[in-house]
This record gives C-alpha cells, structure tokens and sequence, in this order.
C-alpha cells in the first residue's frame, strides 16, 4: 500500500504542530520518520491515525483521498497505530484488548469469547507473536503489551503500521525480537512508519529517513548513507556533539550504602532481592535495566516513599532505613523522580511554588507557617535564570512549560540544593536533544563538585553517557556490577534480559 | 439550548400540570396556595370580620402537612368563609425563619396571629411581649405562667389521650387478631399522647372484657416503642404497618402525619378484614381520597375549631388569653364516625365506646392509666 | 521502619507507582491489619460473653412463616443464655485464630462471619423471652434492598462508563414524582413508563453537561440532587395540592409465583413480590450480563476504563457515554417508581430520604458490580429491617440509636471490611477530543 | 496519559488552567470568567425560573411581582439587607468549609452533620455555663462550636487516613447519625429544657449570644456579630490556604498528592487536617445559628445547611472571598423567597431550583459563553474529583 500525505497543517492553540508536511512511504518498506520531542511526529501520526482531524492538506492512500473523520475510518483505510503509550484496558484480557470494536459475537450482541480467543491465537501463531489470549493486560511485561498492539492493528487488517517510539520501553534483546517482528511484517508486504529519535536504530532499521524540526519536514536521508551526527544536527537544527565530556571519576568517601535491602509485597513477593550497593562521592553510577524490575522501588526506598522489609540504607554515617520523605530529604538526598508530572511538579502550581515545592517549609522561604513569598520568588528568579527555564516567567503555571523546561525547573529545584546524594530517575525521559544535552552538563559537573549520583534510566545510551560505572537491576535484584569503561552495551543488555544473571 | 433542555425536563417534572389553574374548590384539603387572599369579594361588607386580617405561620411542616398546619390553616380559611377576615399564611422553611415570618405578619397589621407546634414556642412568645395588644394564638401549646406578659397569647393544648383511649378501646373491641399496633414519627409528646392514649385504652378494654389484648409499637412504662424518625417517608408507613401485620396486629394506628398515608395503602391492599386503620388529627376518612375504607375511625384534634373560635373571639373583641384545653367534654378531642367500617362495630361496643366517654369527661375514668 | 511504613499504609495507592507495585500493601501493614481485625473480634466476642450473654433470660422465638402460608414451620426457639454463650465461645475461638495465626486472604471473610454471628447474638438477646416472626424481617429485608440496589444499579450504569452519578437521589425522587402523576392521570403502567423517561432526562442532563461541556461531574449530580428537590417540592405545593387527584396512583400489587410462592421462608422472600422487585432482580442479572458478556458491555467499560484506547479503535466515547449514562438514568428513575408506584401510590416532598444515596454507598461498597452492588443493598436492607424489629419488641437500645444502624453499617463496612474497591480507571474523568 | 502530543496541547490537557483569585483579576481577560460569567448564571437561571411559573400556571405577571417581591425582600430595605446578611453568615462558614475540603481534594458533604454537633456543643456551653461575662462566655461557645464540629469532621478524616473510607460516603452517613443523634440528646435532661416534654434544648445565656450590632437601630434587625465571625473566617482561611505552609500542603495534596508525598508532605495527615478545619468550619455554622439567632437547638435546627455550603463552595469556585460572594447572593435568594412568599403566590420552593440552575450554569461557563456567543474560551470548572484520588 502506498501511503502519501501532502501538505497537512495543524495548529493547536499557541502552536503550529504540523507546518505543510509532506511525505509518501512505500509497500515492503520501512519510513523513519525521526525528530525531536515536540517536532510534531505524535501530531502527524495522530492526523494519520483519525484521532485528530488536519486543518488542511491530504492524505492518499493507493492514490485515493481520504478524509478519516475518527480513528474508525482510519483503521478501514488499512492503517494501524501502535502507540507508544499503549491504548490498552489494563483490567481487560489480551483477546478482550484485541477484538474491541470489532468484537466476534453471537446474536449480535453477545460477545463470542472462544472466538476472539481464536482470533488471537490465529494472528499470534502467523506473525511469531506468542501471547496468551487470556492473560490479563495488568499482568503482563511491556514487551508483550506491545505484540498485543501489534496483533490489534494487524487483526483490523492494517496495510500500513506506524509505531511510535516503538523501543523506548524495550531492552536490547527485545529491541532485536522487534526488529525481526518488523522485517517479517516488511516480508509480508506492510507499509511501515517508525517513528523515533533513536537515530540509531533509524539507520539500522528503515529504508528511508525523514526528518521533522518545529513542525516541518526539513529533509530527507537515505540511511546507508546518513551518519547520527548529520542526522542529529538536521533534526535539531544545529551541530550537536551526542557525548558528554567528562573527565574520569574521583571517588571519595561512602555516601550512600545499602545493605541486604529488601522490599516485599503483600503476597511476600520481592520487589527489591537483597540489595546491596555504594555509591561514593565524585562518582556517578548508573541503574541499567528495563522498566520494572525494581528501579522505581529502589529509588523509592532510598528517598523513603517505600517502607522496608528488611536491610538497611545508610546517608554517609546516618541510617536513614526509617527515616520519613521529609526527614531524607532534609538529610541530604535530592531527588528527581521518574514521573516528572505525576511527581516532580504541580502543573497548577506556579512555576515559583514548584521550585519550593519540598522546601516551602523551610526558611528563607517560610517564617513559622507564613510563606515569604519575597524569598521565594528572589530563588525562583535566580533559578529560572540560572537553569535556562523558559519563558522564565516565575508567576506562571509550571504546567504550562514544555516538558524539557519543566525537567529544568525540576532539576534546578533539587541541584539547588547543598546535599551529598542526588538520585536522578530518568532524567530526561521525554525531552527534546537540548535539554538533555544541557542536563547531562548539569549532572556531570554535579559529580565533579563531589557530589554523589545515582542515576537511573532505562536508555542504555544514556547509562553509558553519564556512568562512572553501572549496575544492572533485574527482577529486584542488582545481577551485575560493572566499571562503565570496562563494559559495552551488548553485555549490559544480556544482564538487563536476565541471560547472564 | 440549555434553556431549552432544562425546560423540558421542568415540563416532564411538572407531568401535566397545564396553564389550567381553575380551582378545585371542593377537594377535601380545601388548601390554598400561599399566601392567598381568600376575601371573598362579594360578602366582605356583610360579615362581621370585614377588613380584618388572620395571619399563620406555620413550622417546617408546612401548610400541607396533612397534620396540624394543615388542620389549624382550616381554622383560618373557615373563618374566611364564615367571618370574612383576610387570612393569610405563611411557610417557615428554617428555624431561622419564624421569628421574621411572625415580624412580617405584625408590620403587616394581622389582627390576629395563629403560630403552630412547638418549635414556634419561643418565637411566638417574644413576638407577643414585644407587641402586647396583639392577639395570639398557638397551636399544641401553652405557656408557663409569666411567660407572657400580657396575657395576650390563645394556648391550645389537646387532651388527645382522651379520644386516643377510646380509639384503643374500639380497636381492641374490632381486633380478630388480639393484637393492635402503634407507630410514631418521631418519640415526642405530640405524636406520644396519642399513643400513650390508646395503649391505656386497650388496657381498658381488657379489664372490662377480660380479654389480653396486646398493644404493639409502644410502651408507655419505658416511653419507648416504634417511630420512623421522620415525617415524610409514606413508604416507612408502609413498612412499618407491615412489620406491625406481621407480628399479628390487625389494627394500626399511625402518628406520623402524612406517613400514615403509606400504611392506609397498606391496608388498602390488604384488605380491611387483614388491616385497619385508625386516622389522626383529622377524620382521614374524608382527607385521604385514595383509601377512604380503610380508617375504622379516627382520633380527631379539632384545632381547627379552636383556632376559628380564636379568630372569632378577635372579631368579637371578646378575645382573652390564656389556655384552652380541648376535651373530649368541650368537643376539641373526639373519635370520627365510623363510616365504612360501621358494620365493624358491634351495638355493644358503640355502646361501650359512649359510657367511656361519659366516664372519661366525668372523671371516674382516666385517659393516663 | 514504623514511621516509614505507617506513611505509608495510610496513603492511597497512587497512580505513579509502577503497575507490578500498584495492587500491593506491604506485608508488614497486613500483619498489623491482621491483629486489628482480631481484636475487633475478640472484643465482639467479650461483648456477647460479659454484657449479652448476662443480661438475657428465657427463650428468644423467631417466626418463621407466615400465617396464610400454605406450608408452615414451627417458629424457631433458642434458649438464649445458652446460645449466647456458645456464640461468644465461636467468636473468641475466631479472633483468637485470627490474632495469632492470621487467616490470611481470608481473614475479611472471616471478619464479615463474625459480624454476622454478632449480629446473631444481638438478635436473639433482644429477642430473648419474646419473640418476633424473622419471615417478617427478611421480606421487608428484600423489599426495602430493591430502591437501593436498584439506584446502585444507575450509579453503577453510569460510572462503568466512566460518568460519576451521585445524583441518583434525584433521580429517585423525579421517578417517583412523575411516576405519580402519570400512574394517577392514566394508569401505573404509564407511571411506571414515565418514571423511567423522568430518569432518562434527567441522566440526559448529566451526560450533555458532563460530556459536551467537560463540567464537573461531582457538581451536576449535587445540582440534579438540588434541582429536583427543589422541583418536586415546588410542584407539589403549585400543583398536587390543588389537585390530589393527581397525587392518587394505582400500588403494583405483590404477585405471588405459582408453587414457588409456597416454598417456605425463599417462597414470601422471593417469589411474592411486586413487579418492580422482580424487575429490579431481572435487572441486576441483565445488567451483570450486559456489562460482562456483551459488546456493548466490553466497550461501555473500556470507554470507563481507557477512553483513550476505546477511542483510538473507533468507538465513539461520547456516544458510549451517553448511552451508559441514560440508561442508568432510566434505571434509576424505574427505581424512583418503587417509592411510589410500589407502595403507596402517592407522592410526598422528599420521600426517598436518602435513599439514593445510600444506593452510592452499595455502589462503592459492591465495587462497582451489579451483584456486589446486590449484595451490599441487602446489608442494608437487613440492617433497617432489624432495627425496625427491634424498635418494635421494645429493647434497651433508644430509637434514634436502633435508626443509626444501617448508616453505621454504612461506615463500618466501607472503612473495614471490604478495604479499598477500585473504581473504573476514567471515573470522573472528562473526555476530551481535539 | 501523556503520550507525545505537542507540549502546548499536553499541557492544556494535563493542567487545567487554575490560579489564584488575585490573579484571575489581574488580567483583562479572566474578568470575564471572574464576575461576567457568574452574573450571566444568575440572570439566566431567574430567566428560567420565570418560565417555571409560568408553566406552573401562573401569569406573567405573577412572575415578576414574584421577582419584585424577590428583588424587594433581599435589598430593598435595611431590614432586608440585615436577613440578606443574617442568612449569608452561616453560609458563609458552610461554604468555607466544603471550599478548603475542595481544595485538598476531598468533599465534604458532611457539613450538616457538623454544623449540628458544632450547634449543640455550643448550645450546652451556652446555657450550662451562667454568670461570667459576654467577652469569656461568647468566645467560649464559639470554640465549643468549634470543637463540635472538628470531632463530627475528624471521623471521616480518620477514617479516610487510616482506611481508606471515602469520604463522601462516611460525611453522608454522620450526616444521619448526627440527626438522629440531636434527637436523642434533646430529650435527654442534660439537654432539654426543664418543665416542657418537647425536644427543645434550654435557652443559652443571654452573655452567650452574638450580640446584633444593628439591635439599636430597630430591634427586628437580626444580623449579628457572628458576619464578623464569617468574615474573619473567610480571611483566615484565604490567608491559610494561600499564604502559609500548610495551605501549601492541602493545595499540593488536592492537585496532586503524589507530588505532594514526593514532597514530604503526608498525605493522610492533611487530609485528617483538612477533615478537622472543615468540620471546625461547619461547627462554626452551626453554632453561629445557635448564637447569633436560634438561642437553642431543636431536631435538624440547621435545616440543610450543609447541602447549601456546597453550592456556596462551587459557586464562589472554592475561593474564599467567591464563597463569601456567593453566600450573600444565596443569603439575599433566601430572604427575599421569604418575601416572595409573603407577597405573591410562589412556593418558596422555587428558590431551590434556582440556586440549583445556578450552580449548573455557573459550572459550565462554555454552556453561558454559547448562550450569550461570548468569544472567551472559558475552561469547566473541575473542582472535585472522582473516586479515583
């Protein structure tokens, strides 16, 4: 199926989204459509896919105009998402999450359960995309949850397949499986939009490139030719360097010790297996490993928002094993979560309110239980300027900042700080090159002021860019220790797969 | 549009209640919508109560409330028709509500002022030591001496028990199953005396005819029987009339204001030889349209006929203030007929029925027990 | 670790965490739970033993069939003393077990047994040298438990789709307003029809605001409460009070099963009702199978669940919603009928006092299930019965006490027994589409 | 939730727009949203209220000598501007309490219940205690007011902390237990009144009463000093909620508590808080009604005030100075219902509906903007939440 969109424009109130984007991709063929976070690809795939209706501009398919006035005539049309946040029912099962929509019934109306099952059992056996049609969503790892998107489009019929940031939540080897799922789809004649800015992969896997800045496409690149840095630089608009600079590491003293830490659910499971680690001053060490196998929980048990079962976490000399979130943090631990808006920040907050948002209690900012807002608002400003927050206007809401500036605001919150221990839960998760760019410099230059980080993230790239050295956590438990000059991300991402543990 | 919609679930709300306002004179509950004036133009000069003006304030009940708003509202309308004084009525909404309900009768120059319940108690008194000349009366109430200082406030209180202990006597008399019951609103003297009434007069009955009737729903010892902690809930009269059908009464008296209605439904369904009711305040025999059979009798508390014969005593100018009580001997407390359910009643009984009531109103025979 | 964990175990579980976490408690919080639930019943026990079994004499009687039924039972005697104390003996027995051993998973079913056998010894220490007919009870149990299961049902009918409803208490009050006047003007079928549409209109108003203009759920159901209120009582006053005529609706008359009616103590219970009982039974399992078995079942709980994932196959969100949203407004407007239609033909200002939202309560309490929902509406219905009963046989407890129950049943049961429900994931949430 | 739409719409999306009264002022735009809107509601729902009549059966006519009476009964006199302000003081408080719960996330139906066990704490000091001066026994019963309230408010807060009990249920259930309750306790003899049987409570000392300023004017005026009460309230609140950490802490933990938690703040301790202050709040209502113009408690004495602090709440948009607008709009429907029912013929009834349509239209700005083609976009109003937080 050919599929061809010419001149789509969208705006959004305050925003162009997508500027006359033009492109066309091929039968048998993969298009990486690559740019930065907020360059409009979401936007684009959201026009292609119905959810969102263009201002103006066409999109063709076989040579046909078609209008998609919701999600339903796009599926006709042959073309199936795969979201990178998955639209999926958590409490359905897999068949249940498959058929919705076009549910096999009896009578019309009563759902036909073996069927479905059937369904499922059908394309899963075609494609080498095994899942149990009666598991629930819930209970399944990422990697599955995605051949269930997968398995969704293709039962629709879909011709044309757009994955969006398809490998963000992937470990190395279930990137490879994917890759393979990919050219099998290719072998069977698909249409194939991956979207990324894992520029990597983009060459590795399409056979064409197509780059997005601001809302535009602003050029093409044949892979077999195209280098990351050319690439990066068209999609940023700018020459940038992808490596940190740093200088190696200077370890001084212990500052955060674990020992036989152990966290455990309500059925006695283990969320965290005995977990012993260091980390010392000056250096930087890296989680490695794929989203849940304890990262969250470790993090949480360190910042106290988790309770132990058993072990103990020591702060330089001080055990802070029971200590409250409160109590840590005034102890000296920073910490920047996972979640930037379910965690770090309160959109409706100002941006002001949330650069105190864990110190508003303590002066200067507050006198007894009367906030100073002169104080307040003095830091802010000094903060905003300081870390590049824009607009840099302390009295809006932070949740009016694009994700980059509110990162920023977040880590210039907690780098603020005087404290021996930052962790940093994946520090740039969703933002755009610059940011993450400008953060890395943050963080490196954290470490080389003696500070002791704990970085954690499941974008290896990002391990390697950043770590003195890396620890990989899998299943709760950390099952390799290693020198980040020493290792490669082949090896780490056997561990993080659980092959070599 | 949003007008629009809303309009129309108004509409569906209002069912079919059309534009057509032509007023049903002649139902029973003779009730008016607030606040009317009710003089009829062509009489006004020929009665005695012309140009005078008979104000009500009611309690949160409300004028409607098929117990004694509503009864003593009678008492207004009645002496509209009959003595051609304004009446005018007033809703409280709120506690908060009657003491500027009653100051915005007084600024209005009402000649009279009829307050009703207990809960009125208060505003009423103020209201009459601040305007002295000002004629007053209230409903199932009565003031301590000194209370008021001018004497210028009607108190009526009812001796309920009286007729509520020949509604016991009757019904034990009626009873097939040996067991009648009681039920309540909520466990105040008001709704109480009714019921202490007609557990005595079962008691009554028994020595009499030796027989061991049982009175279910409240025991006058303990002050404690059954009540439905409300004055709205028809289906609680229901329910609780049931519970009483089931434990074998087949006789229920309710003191629950429009409650009751639920239990008359009851007992319409049931049949009159499974359930009887017996009606308070007024003869429900008339007022409730839907079950009119059902009601053996009913304990009447006439403040309607006080409450005209206040009105009157202000157009008379022979108005004193004080309290008066009403008996059974002075007529305020009686039993209904019993219209449909005469049959019911043996000679005997009616018989029976008259030499207690000669005996209550002489004194030989006491309602308390 | 105490102040940790005890932050901890307070605080909802929160969306952040990752899923393997989300349906975790620590077990730590357990074992504390699991000693609290056994001295609760432990304490139950030593009431029954030390202030129950002491102050009882004689033997308590419950009835157990009514007296036109075609096959009686003997009432059923029990020398309460004696009773009580084996009562108490099983108690200890349980809340001793539980504070050591713990029963684990099941230690809330446990919980809920020994409520009941406390509940149990209540009965028959206020029973005690009495006695009351049970059958009495249980029949106006399954009466009463009908508006409240049914209103359940609406709540349940619409937050399925993702639509809060708490103004089921309107609701209930509009279908018994216009059911009324309608069932007096041309018949209680008709009643019954417009009672039903009353609903549907006013869900209608809830699912164009809530939908078509994102306003907060919460405050429309305040304002349906509100207006309704405020709607039926006006018209009452204007309207019915001239017009009584129009206040005089046909009573769906009980109809008894044939055979099945006879069936001693399930017979009186079951299959001796009217039609809105039947229709409210009939409901619940219709709407179960809907929700559970059906397409429209499927899609109205994913728009509920994921409006986004529902929208991105082609089902319309919106449409889905107002479909949910009307036909639980129907549900509850049928229900508002009971009040009415199914028992005492006539309308009074603000009848259905609270009703609906004890109905909220059940909904919550049966986590969001037409059966659970059941369940949980005849707990209520069981706890009002008894206190009436015991109001009637004339125990020590005050009225006012005795009318407290089934609201601290409520509480009881909402903060101890069954825990945190989970509610549809998108409940509450506005739909928004670009 | 956020998947990658643009930042502009992913942050439309994630953050309603929602800042500080003060705020809102000071930009030419939200002044619309601010006074226009709230005034268009009001006009509309009147709008539709004559229609009600109408088709009610009564004449056009009728309607707007209804609305004069309305009009006259609420402002037009100094005795009607004095109930106007007698009716808005305890919605005030009533409001406050249900606007700070807003605040934190929770909902607090349970205002009646609070507002009763405030007035009968307030009540039993008020006549218990006898000869000691006005400026030690007012204040007195004020706080015992305030107690009441806080403990009928802790229960849900508690329970919510420690079990995870939602509090619309528990609030709706004290609610009952609270009424049936004062049932109980006025005809117990510690308090019902000596010599009578009804369930009427003794009368407070006369040095118990808030004292009505205007008294001196002309004895009918009933407005008291317990507006200052309300008014105070409403700043202290204002001052609280915007101004200090632990008004910090309750708007962290009502936007979003896991950032809130993230933050060091404990959760279920502000909710306790948050439960207790409301319930002071309400207690305040309740005892104000009982000082400033009952002077004794009597079965449901508070008459659904707490039904109508939630519409105060969401009209006034939980802001503190919104709610004390909002209770004196309702404060002047109230009386002037009264007045509508002394001199035309409509229910008082009426009132309800009105103030319920208000609510409606007021939370639904885009339905007002449609209406009366304004071009503001104007955001619903997501005060609470669902069952979810």
């Amino acid at each position: 199926m050919e599929l061809e969109l010419r001149g789509i424009t969208k705006a959004f109130p305050g925003v162009l989204a997508n500027d006359n984007v033009s492109l066309t991709a091929h039968s048998g063929q993969v298009l990486a459509l690559i740019g930065e976070n907020g360059a409009g690809k979401s936007t684009l795939m959201n026009i292609l896919s119905g959810i969102y209706r263009p201002d103006s501009g066409e999109i063709i398919i076989d040579g046909v105009d078609q209008k998609f006035h919701d999600p339903g005539a796009a599926i006709k049309a042959g073309i199936g998402m795969v979201h990178q946040h998955f639209m999926l029912v958590d409490v359905f099962t897999v068949a249940e999450n498959v058929v919705l929509g076009i549910e096999p019934t009896i009578a019309g109306s009563i759902l036909n359960t073996k069927e479905a099952d059937k369904e499922v059992r059908e394309i899963s056996e075609k494609y080498g995309l095994a899942v149990d049609p009666k598991a629930k969503i819930e209970n399944l790892p990422v990697g599955i949850q995605q051949r269930v998107e997968i398995i969704k489009v293709l039962l629709r019929g879909a011709k044309v397949l757009v994955f969006d940031e398809p490998t963000a939540v992937l470990t190395p080897q279930e990137v490879i499986e994917f890759f393979g799922i990919v050219a099998e789809l290719k072998s069977r004649g698909a249409t194939i939009i991956f979207i990324t800015h894992k520029l990597k992969e983009a060459i590795a896997i399409a056979d064409h490139i197509t780059v997005l800045r601001a809302g535009k496409v602003v050029g093409h690149a044949d892979p077999k030719t195209a280098t990351q840095e050319e690439l990066a630089s068209m999609m940023v608009g700018r020459d940038i360097d992808l490596t940190v600079k740093k200088t190696p590491a200077k370890p001084g003293e212990s500052v955060l010790t674990m020992e036989s830490v152990t966290m455990t659910d309500d059925l006695g499971r283990d969320l965290l297996d005995n977990i012993n680690l260091e980390v010392r001053a000056g250096e930087i060490v890296g989680i490695a490993g794929i989203q849940g196998n304890g990262q969250t929980e470790l993090v949480e048990a360190i910042t106290g928002l988790l309770p132990l079962a058993k072990g103990t976490i020591k702060l330089k000399n001080l055990d802070i094993t029971s200590s409250n979130p409160r109590q840590i943090h005034k102890d000296g631990v920073a910490h920047i979560p996972e979640d930037r808006n379910h965690m770090g920040m309160i959109g409706s907050f100002t941006i002001a309110e949330n650069l105190v948002l864990d110190s508003y209690y303590a002066k200067p900012y507050s006198k007894g239980i009367q906030m100073q807002r002169a104080a307040i608002d003095e830091t802010a400003r000094e903060l905003v300027a300081a870390y590049d927050v824009r607009p840099p206007h302390i009295e809006n809401n932070g949740g009016a900042l694009s994700g980059g500036n509110a990162q920023k605001m977040i880590v210039a919150r907690e780098f603020s700080r005087d404290v021996p221990l930052v962790v940093c839960a994946q520090p740039t998760r969703g933002i755009d090159v610059g940011s993450i760019e400008y953060i890395h410099e943050q963080i490196v230059k954290k470490r080389d002021e003696g500070i002791a980080i704990l970085v954690v993230s499941t974008e290896l790239d990002e391990i390697f860019a950043l770590s003195d050295r890396i620890l990989v956590m899998f299943d709760g438990k950390i099952v390799a220790s290693l020198i980040a000059s020493e290792t490669n991300p082949t090896e780490v991402g056997l561990y993080m797969a659980g092959q070599n543990a | 549009m949003a007008a629009a919609v809303i309009a129309v679930s108004a509409l569906a709300l209002a069912g079919c209640s059309s534009s057509d306002s032509t007023e049903d004179t002649a139902a029973a509950t003779a009730t008016e919508s607030a606040s009317e004036t009710m003089t009829d133009e062509a009489t006004v000069d020929a009665l005695p109560g012309a140009g005078m003006k008979a104000c009500q304030v009611t309690d949160v009940g409300g004028v409607d409330d098929k117990g004694f708003n509503q009864k003593a509202y009678k008492g207004v309308t009645d002496a509209v028709d009959q003595l051609g004084v304004e009446g005018v009525v007033l809703e409280s909404q709120a506690e908060t509500d009657y003491a500027p309900n009653i100051q915005s009768f007084v600024d209005q120059g009402c000649d009279v002022i009829v307050t009703v319940g207990f809960l009125l108690g208060d505003g009423t008194m103020e209201a009459a030591n601040a305007n002295p000349d000002l004629p007053f009366t209230i409903v199932d109430y009565a003031y301590a001496d000194g209370d008021i200082t001018n004497n210028n406030v009607l108190g009526q209180v009812f001796n309920t028990d009286e007729a509520a202990f020949l509604a016991g006597y009757l019904a034990a008399g009626v009873s097939k199953t040996g067991k009648v019951g009681t039920f309540g609103g909520v466990n105040i003297p008001p709704v109480t005396v009714f019921m202490d009434g007609f557990y005595y007069g079962v008691q009554k009955y028994n020595a009499d005819n030796g027989t061991s009737v049982e009175v279910l729903g409240w025991d006058p010892a303990a002050q404690s029987g059954l009540f439905t902690e409300n004055f709205e809930s028809l289906d609680d009269g229901r329910t609780f009339a049931q519970n009483l059908v089931d434990e074998g009464a087949d006789i229920v008296m309710p003191v629950a204001g429009p409650v009751g209605l639920g239990s008359a439904a009851l007992a319409g369904e049931l049949g009159t030889d499974k359930l009887l009711i017996i009606g308070v305040d007024s003869d429900q025999y008339n007022s409730d349209t839907a079950n009119p059979g059902v009601y053996l009798t009913s304990v009447l508390k006439e403040m309607d006929v006080t409450t005209f014969n206040a009105i009157q005593s202000v157009v008379d100018g022979t108005f004193v203030g004080g309290v008066t009580v009403g008996t059974l001997e002075n007529g305020g407390v009686s039993l209904a007929p019993f219209h449909d359910q005469e049959g019911a009643v043996s000679a005997e009984l009616a018989a029976a029925l008259e030499t207690i009531k000669a005996g209550i109103i002489d004194g030989s025979i006491s309602a308390q027990g | 670790m105490s102040d940790r964990s005890a932050e901890f175990e307070q605080t909802p579980v929160e969306s952040y965490l990752s899923k393997e976490v989300k349906s975790n408690v620590l077990s730590k919080s357990k074992v504390r739970r699991a000693k609290i639930i056994g001295i609760v019943m432990l304490f139950l026990a030593a009431v029954v033993m030390f202030v129950l079994a002491p102050a009882s004499q004689g033997v308590a009687t419950f009835g157990l069939s009514f007296s036109d039924e075609k096959f009686q039972l003997s009432a059923l005697a029990i020398p309460s003393t004696a009773a009580l104390y084996v009562l108490a003996m099983v108690l200890a027995f349980l809340g001793g077990t539980q504070f050591l051993k713990g029963f684990q998973r099941k230690s809330t079913l446990i919980l809920g047994i020994s409520f009941v056998v406390f509940v149990i010894s209540i009965m028959i220490w206020a029973t005690a040298g009495q006695e009351f007919s049970l059958i009495s009870m249980l029949v106006s149990t399954i009466a009463r438990t009908a508006p409240i299961a049914l209103g359940a049902l609406s709540g349940i009918l619409c937050e399925r789709s993702g639509v809060v409803n708490i103004g089921i208490e309107g609701m209930l009050l509009g279908g018994a307003f216009t059911g009324v006047v309608m069932g007096s003007l041309l018949g209680g079928w008709v009643g019954l029809i417009a009672a039903t549409i009353t609903g549907g209109i006013l869900a209608l108003l809830l699912a164009w605001l809530s939908i078509n203009y994102r306003v907060d759920q919460i405050i429309i159901g305040v304002v349906i409460n509100l207006l309704v209120l405020g709607l039926t009582s006006f018209l009452t006053a204007q309207v019915l009070v001239k017009r009584p005529e129009w206040n005089d609706a046909p009573i769906f008359p009980a109809i008894k099963i044939p055979l099945l009616g006879d069936i001693p103590i399930i017979g009186p219970m079951f299959f001796d009702q009217t039609v809105i009982v039947y229709a409210m039974f009939g409901l619940v399992a219709l709407t179960t199978f809907m929700l559970f078995r059906s397409r429209w079942g499927l899609r109205t709980r994913s728009v509920g669940e994921n409006p986004k994932a529902a929208d991105s196959l082609g089902i319309s969100v919106a449409k889905t919603r107002y479909l949910a949203v009307i036909y639980g407004g129907m549900v509850g407007g049928f229900a508002g009928a009971w009040f009415t239609l199914g028992t005492v033909g006539r309308f009074d200002e603000g009848m259905t006092g609270g009703a609906g939202f004890i109905g909220l309560a059940a909904m919550i309490f049966g986590g969001w299930n037409p059966i659970g929902a059941l369940g949980a509406a005849l707990i209520f219905g069981f706890s009002d019965s008894l206190s009436q009963k015991l109001a009637l046989i004339n125990t020590a407890i005050p009225t006012e006490f005795l009318a407290m129950t089934p609201y601290l049943v409520t509480i009881v049961v909402v903060a101890g027994l069954v825990g945190r429900a989970r509610p549809p994931a998108a409940d509450g949430v506005p739909w928004e589409k670009k | 939730m956020s998947s990658q739409l643009d930042p502009q719409t992913k942050q439309d999306l994630l953050n309603p727009k929602e800042r500080s009264f003060t705020q809102r002022l000071a930009t030419a735009a939200d002044w619309r949203t601010a006074i226009l809107i709230p005034l268009l509601s009001v006009i509309t729902a009147l709008l539709i209220g004559i229609v009600i009549i109408v088709l009610t059966g009564s004449s056009f006519g009728d309607a707007m000598a209804a609305y004069g009476a309305l009009l006259e009964g609420s402002v037009g006199s100094l005795r009607a501007v004095s109930e106007t302000l007698t009716a808005a003081t305890p919605l005030m408080l009533a409001g406050l309490s249900v606007a700070l719960a807003f605040r934190a996330g929770l909902f607090n139906i349970g205002g009646e219940g609070q507002a009763l066990i405030g007035g009968m704490f307030a009540v039993w000091v008020g006549f218990s205690i006898t000869g000691i001066p006005i400026f030690i026994h007012l204040p007195l019963a004020i706080l015992a007011g305030i107690v009441g309230g806080a403990i009928w408010g802790f229960i849900p807060g508690i329970l919510k902390a420690k079990t995870g009990a939602h509090e619309v249920i528990t609030t709706i259930m004290l609610n009952y237990i609270a009424l049936r309750l004062v049932d109980f306790l006025l005809k117990t003899t510690m308090f019902q009144r000596e010599g009578r049987n009804d369930p009427v409570s003794k009368n407070i000392e006369s040095s118990a009463e808030y004292p009505a300023f205007l008294g001196g004017i002309d004895s009918a005026l009933r407005v008291h000093a317990g507006l200052f009460v309300a008014l105070a309230a409403a700043f202290l609140i204002y001052w609280l909620l915007f101004r200090t950490t632990i008004g910090f802490e309750f708007r962290a933990v009502g936007a979003n508590p896991s950032a809130a938690r993230y933050a060091g703040i404990s959760v279920t301790k502000v909710y306790v808080m948050v439960m207790l202050i409301a319930g002071a709040l309400a207690g305040t209502a309740g005892a104000g009604q009982v000082l400033g113009v009952l002077g004794r408690t009597t079965p449901g004495f508070t008459a659904d005030l707490g039904f109508d602090g939630i519409a105060v709440a969401l009209l006034g948009r939980s802001n503190p100075w919104g709610v004390v607008a909002a209770a004196i709009l309702f404060g002047g429907l109230r009386a002037g219902g009264q007045q509508m029912q002394v001199s035309a013929s409509v229910g008082i009834d009426l009132i309800s509906v009105i103030q319920a349509l208000i609510i409606i239209l007021v939370a639904a700005p885009a339905l007002i903007a449609s209406i009366y083609r304004l071009k503001t976009p104007v955001a619903s109003t997501q005060i609470s939440k669902g069952w979810g937080s």
